[in-house]
């Protein structure tokens, strides 16, 4: 079963809005994979839904997981307000994680804003390929575990919308300029808003580089019982698409197989 | 103590059952739930042909519940009957397929489909708010439900149980017109229409504009048409509506539910259908219970 | 930047209005908040003679909402104008007299009577759920509605809202006789017809077993009903149910409404309508937004 | 207007359920009387009624009031969770306090359950006169801030409704002996269940001896606006009678104005 009530052991309020909880949790640290989520329990209020956060690190010696995440509402708002000692009510690992290939000699990251999350745990999986990281916010101000991910990298870009620091676009237009440059990873894996991953999906298509995706839609469940978290990807079907479930046949899917909406 | 309840022809263990829409095919919450532990599970709302429903985002949270709009996606009847039934049938509970349509015809068809397979329930859905042609449109007069009760009784022996659309002005005439035209039992409250707005994009936040409300929110106006029905017709009602624990589940029966069916609960807590129903069991012992029907005899009014 | 509104002939400075029966005659306000900073105040359901109301307990806390069941208690129409009209008129915001009756006759009496009276306008309560004779079964029905509305227009000059009930099947349809016997505006939602019971003692938790469920839950409903109103109806829709934030007014307004009326939050936060009015009018100053009008064309639909 | 911001600054656990709070509130300990309340925010959530709790003790010269309540259902345990620093958001000094005449010489006090709380502050306004308490409680295990009660009276008695402890029996019953035995108070003050003040009532009248006792009935604004928490009271209309309302013309009533139901 993957209901689990977790201690949380260290809390770490990285900027204005954005919070590293890691949760001690020996069970999940030895079965999670980069790209699965966390379903929380955010109240103790019966009525409000679980929040899915993805993890962004596994420390298996430890037994602990963490993960971080960006206050937006008023559930990301309250387990803010958590602190070391208490106990989360969480539902994981859910999802499929990433493709993990130990053949691939270099992979590409790309995360744009929150994104980046579920990225982390997934680099260090390639201990030894080349790895290129290139992660995105609005501005320099937003910029969250940048050090983490430069010194996990072999090749670091990182991008701002507003040109307030690096390279002024977003993460696909970063892309865009190493895949020009002949800088072709074995595989791309992205992360972020929609109109970004589409983007990417392009790119990856363009270059013929097989490409994962991980993507957000509003959950209710999270195991793939309410249908609410629906995706549109390929079907073999006369209209040739059908509703996935964002939650139990992703959060990752492969590129092609999404139907990119303009 | 005995915490059985008959439903028609439709002997339950307990009264627990998980609610349609909020338990897939039972084979999602199976890792939490011990399945024989529910009285009963009604499947994911059925169509005659596979659906893939309606565009996403399909849900937004509201204040002590949630809008939903998935308009009936399932794999179809046939589907159901290859490769879900046989897996329900390793469990004790009971199976309900509850069934939709966009006409009269489709709901003959599938009853009609159903009455021959190892189903023990049909839960005629004439109440689902999120899709466009008919479904709602039956339910919400005395009319249209008296023709597709009735014709889909001439089409199956199974227990027919009727759910009911809170989206009207008096339930109750809903309800008896239901009863009168064969259901043998009703279940209510399906979702109220609703809608929430994106202040920063100037949208409805669902791409369906409109979704049904359910959750904890729903529970006062779910219990009072409960407790309407419960007092016109004579058949069993299964209640539903909001039910977040155990007590909740408590009032509707105090109300004169038979049984009730958990939903959106669910959701938050993947074990919660057991805790309701242990609750329950435990409520009774301490209040001297002997029986579900007691329990519903237990109200008194002011 | 504009906020203010027309709603028939009465000029609000601004689009938040006290909600009938959560702000009494607003003095018991008026020590939190300055009256002239509201656009206006509906105050409590009146009848021709003096009530008692219900019997206690009226209230019970819900999910995320409340039910009460006062039963229009209230010192009578007379009394009204003697000792409150005069206290009221000190202050700005405009006077709304919410009238209920239990016959044709009391609505058609009250109204002739405060036509003569210094009040801005008449909130015709046809939607209370918690008095035993006419009010809500005027509201339910087209035909009832037809025949009030224009009994009443029929004696008053005074701009005419009717204000509607949300236990209806269509709400448009009863709106569309609202406003084609005469009505200047609509007000809408009155609460949903919902229930509580005391496990513990196995009874109702309202003396009146039944009650009426406002605050946060109701607001999908609604917003939802707003909506739908304000895409059929040519007069002005006056929004309430649920309002608790400018948030929530912001969602209503784009759903069309002219203005909105605040209740249940008042007794969370008695400060509350004047932190809408200051959020309304932050957010059409970001927003660009140069009227209520503006807001109202500004919902793209999915 | 009677809407403050007040900070916790001393927090007790009495008992299993009880708790005691204490506020740094000047405005409110200079102006409060006992028998008012307050009327507490205990979520952050904002569809929560608040609770109408009644004051405990008011300390002028610390500028502080202090209640006490116990843990019922869900916004007393939202309430019990808060902690010394935190901000509570009340509303007070909101009702009529108890009447109070400094040329009474023997006051008494019956309290039952809940309903002692109102009666300490109460009592300290009598600090001439001769003190009778009468406190009861369901069982032992449940009595809360009994030494207080009797350290502040010359006369203490304390009842058990199942007789674990003091009196066998409520505490109707125990003043009635008292007031049998001759021992005839210039004012009897009750709080408590309704049977229990009924009760007094009836013992005030047959004895000619004034009360008053302060009722409880389910709130919403807490100010006289919704009409919710209706009381039956004498009226000189036709029926005569007439709802009055605990918010605004109580808590604290003459007992003799109520309507007593049976
Ligand atoms: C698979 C997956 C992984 C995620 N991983 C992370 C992560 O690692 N770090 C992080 O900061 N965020 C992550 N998110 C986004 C995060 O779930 C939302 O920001 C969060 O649910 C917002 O909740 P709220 O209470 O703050 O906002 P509210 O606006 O109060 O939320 C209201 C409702 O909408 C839903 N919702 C709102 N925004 C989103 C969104 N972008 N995606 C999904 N549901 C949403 C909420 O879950 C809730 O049901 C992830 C989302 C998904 C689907
Ligand atoms: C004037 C007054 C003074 C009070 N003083 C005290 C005090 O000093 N100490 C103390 O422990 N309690 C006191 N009470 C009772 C206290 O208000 C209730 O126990 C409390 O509101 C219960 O809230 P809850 O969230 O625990 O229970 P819930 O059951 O969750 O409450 C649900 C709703 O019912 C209302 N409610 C439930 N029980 C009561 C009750 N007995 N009286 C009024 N409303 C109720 C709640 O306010 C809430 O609106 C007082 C009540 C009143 C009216
Ligand atoms: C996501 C979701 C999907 C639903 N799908 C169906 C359905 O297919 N058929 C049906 O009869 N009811 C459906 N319902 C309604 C529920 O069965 C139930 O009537 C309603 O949600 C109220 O109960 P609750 O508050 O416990 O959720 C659905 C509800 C939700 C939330
Ligand atoms: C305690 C209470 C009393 C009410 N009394 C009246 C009334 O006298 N007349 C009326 O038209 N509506 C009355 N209402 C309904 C409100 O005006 C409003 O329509 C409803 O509460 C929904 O809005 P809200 O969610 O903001 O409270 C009352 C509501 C409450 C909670
Ligand atoms: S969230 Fe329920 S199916 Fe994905
Ligand atoms: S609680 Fe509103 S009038 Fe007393």
């Amino acid at each position: 079963m993957n209901k689990h009530l977790v201690e949380i052991v260290e809390k770490t309020q990285l900027n204005s809005d954005t919070y590293q909880f890691t949760i001690h949790a020996p069970e999940l640290s030895d079965s999670a994979l980069p790209g699965q989520f966390l379903h929380i329990n955010c109240s103790s209020d019966v009525a409000m839904l679980r929040r899915p956060i993805s993890i962004f690190d596994i420390d298996k010696a430890k037994y602990t997981v963490s993960f971080v995440f960006q206050v937006r509402g008023h559930g990301t708002e309250l387990l803010a307000k958590k602190n070391v000692g208490d106990k989360l009510d969480i539902l994981a690992p859910l999802g499929n994680g990433f493709a993990v290939n130990s053949t691939f000699k270099s992979v590409c990251i790309a995360g744009g804003g929150i994104g980046i999350f579920p990225l982390f745990a997934l680099l260090k999986q390639y201990p030894d390929a080349h790895k290129t990281s290139i992660v995105g916010f609005t501005s320099v101000g937003k910029f969250v575990i940048n050090d983490e991910f430069a010194a996990i990298s072999d090749k670091f870009i990182y991008c701002t919308d507003d040109g307030s620091g690096g390279f002024h676009g977003n993460t696909a237009q970063a892309l865009e300029l190493q895949l020009q440059a002949g800088d072709l990873p074995d595989i791309i894996y992205a992360c972020g808003p929609t109109m970004m991953l589409n983007a990417i999906a392009k790119l990856s298509m363009q270059f013929n580089i097989p490409c994962q995706v991980s993507l957000e839609e509003r959950m209710a469940c999270g195991i793939g019982a309410c249908l609410v978290c629906a995706c549109k990807t390929k079907a073999d079907s006369q209209s040739g698409w059908q509703h996935s479930h964002v939650c139990k046949d992703g959060p990752v899917f492969w590129a092609q197989d999404v139907v990119w909406e303009n | 103590m005995n915490l059985s309840v008959n439903i028609g022809s439709l002997h339950l263990n307990n009264p627990v059952i998980a609610a349609s829409g909020c338990f897939g095919f039972g084979r999602e919450y199976s890792e939490y739930v011990d399945l024989n532990k529910l009285g009963a599970i009604s499947v994911k709302g059925l169509t005659l042909e596979p659906r893939q429903g309606n565009a996403a985002p399909r849900c937004a949270e509201t204040p002590g519940g949630m809008l939903n709009s998935v308009g009936l996606q399932n794999p179809g009847v046939h589907y159901f009957i290859e490769q879900e039934i046989p897996f329900l049938r390793q469990y004790s509970a009971k199976i309900i397929a509850n069934i939709a349509g966009n006409s009269l015809d489709d709901y003959c068809q599938m009853a009609a489909i159903l009455d021959d397979t190892d189903i023990d329930a049909i839960e005629l859905n004439v109440s689902c708010p999120n899709v466009k042609a008919g479904c709602m449109a039956f339910g919400s007069s005395v009319d249209g439900i008296s023709e597709v009760v009735s014709a889909v009784r001439a089409r199956t022996v199974k227990t027919l149980i009727v759910k009911l659309t809170p989206n009207v002005r008096d339930i109750k005439e809903i309800a008896l017109a239901a009863e009168r035209n064969g259901a043998d039992a009703v279940s209510l409250i399906n979702t109220l229409l609703g809608m929430a707005i994106d202040i920063n994009k100037k949208r409805p936040i669902l791409a369906n504009n409109y979704g049904g409300l359910s959750g904890a929110a729903v529970k006062p106006v779910a219990l009072r048409m409960v407790h309407e029905v419960t007092n016109c017709v004579k058949i069993p009602v299964i209640g539903m509506g909001g039910i977040c624990c155990w007590q909740d589940a408590i009032e509707f029966m105090l109300a004169g539910a038979s049984a009730v069916m958990v939903g959106t609960a669910n959701f938050i807590n993947p074990l919660i259908t057991i805790e309701i129903a242990t609750g329950i069991e435990a409520y009774m012992r301490t209040q001297n219970y002997l029986s579900i029907e007691e329990l519903n005899r237990a109200l008194k009014m002011n």
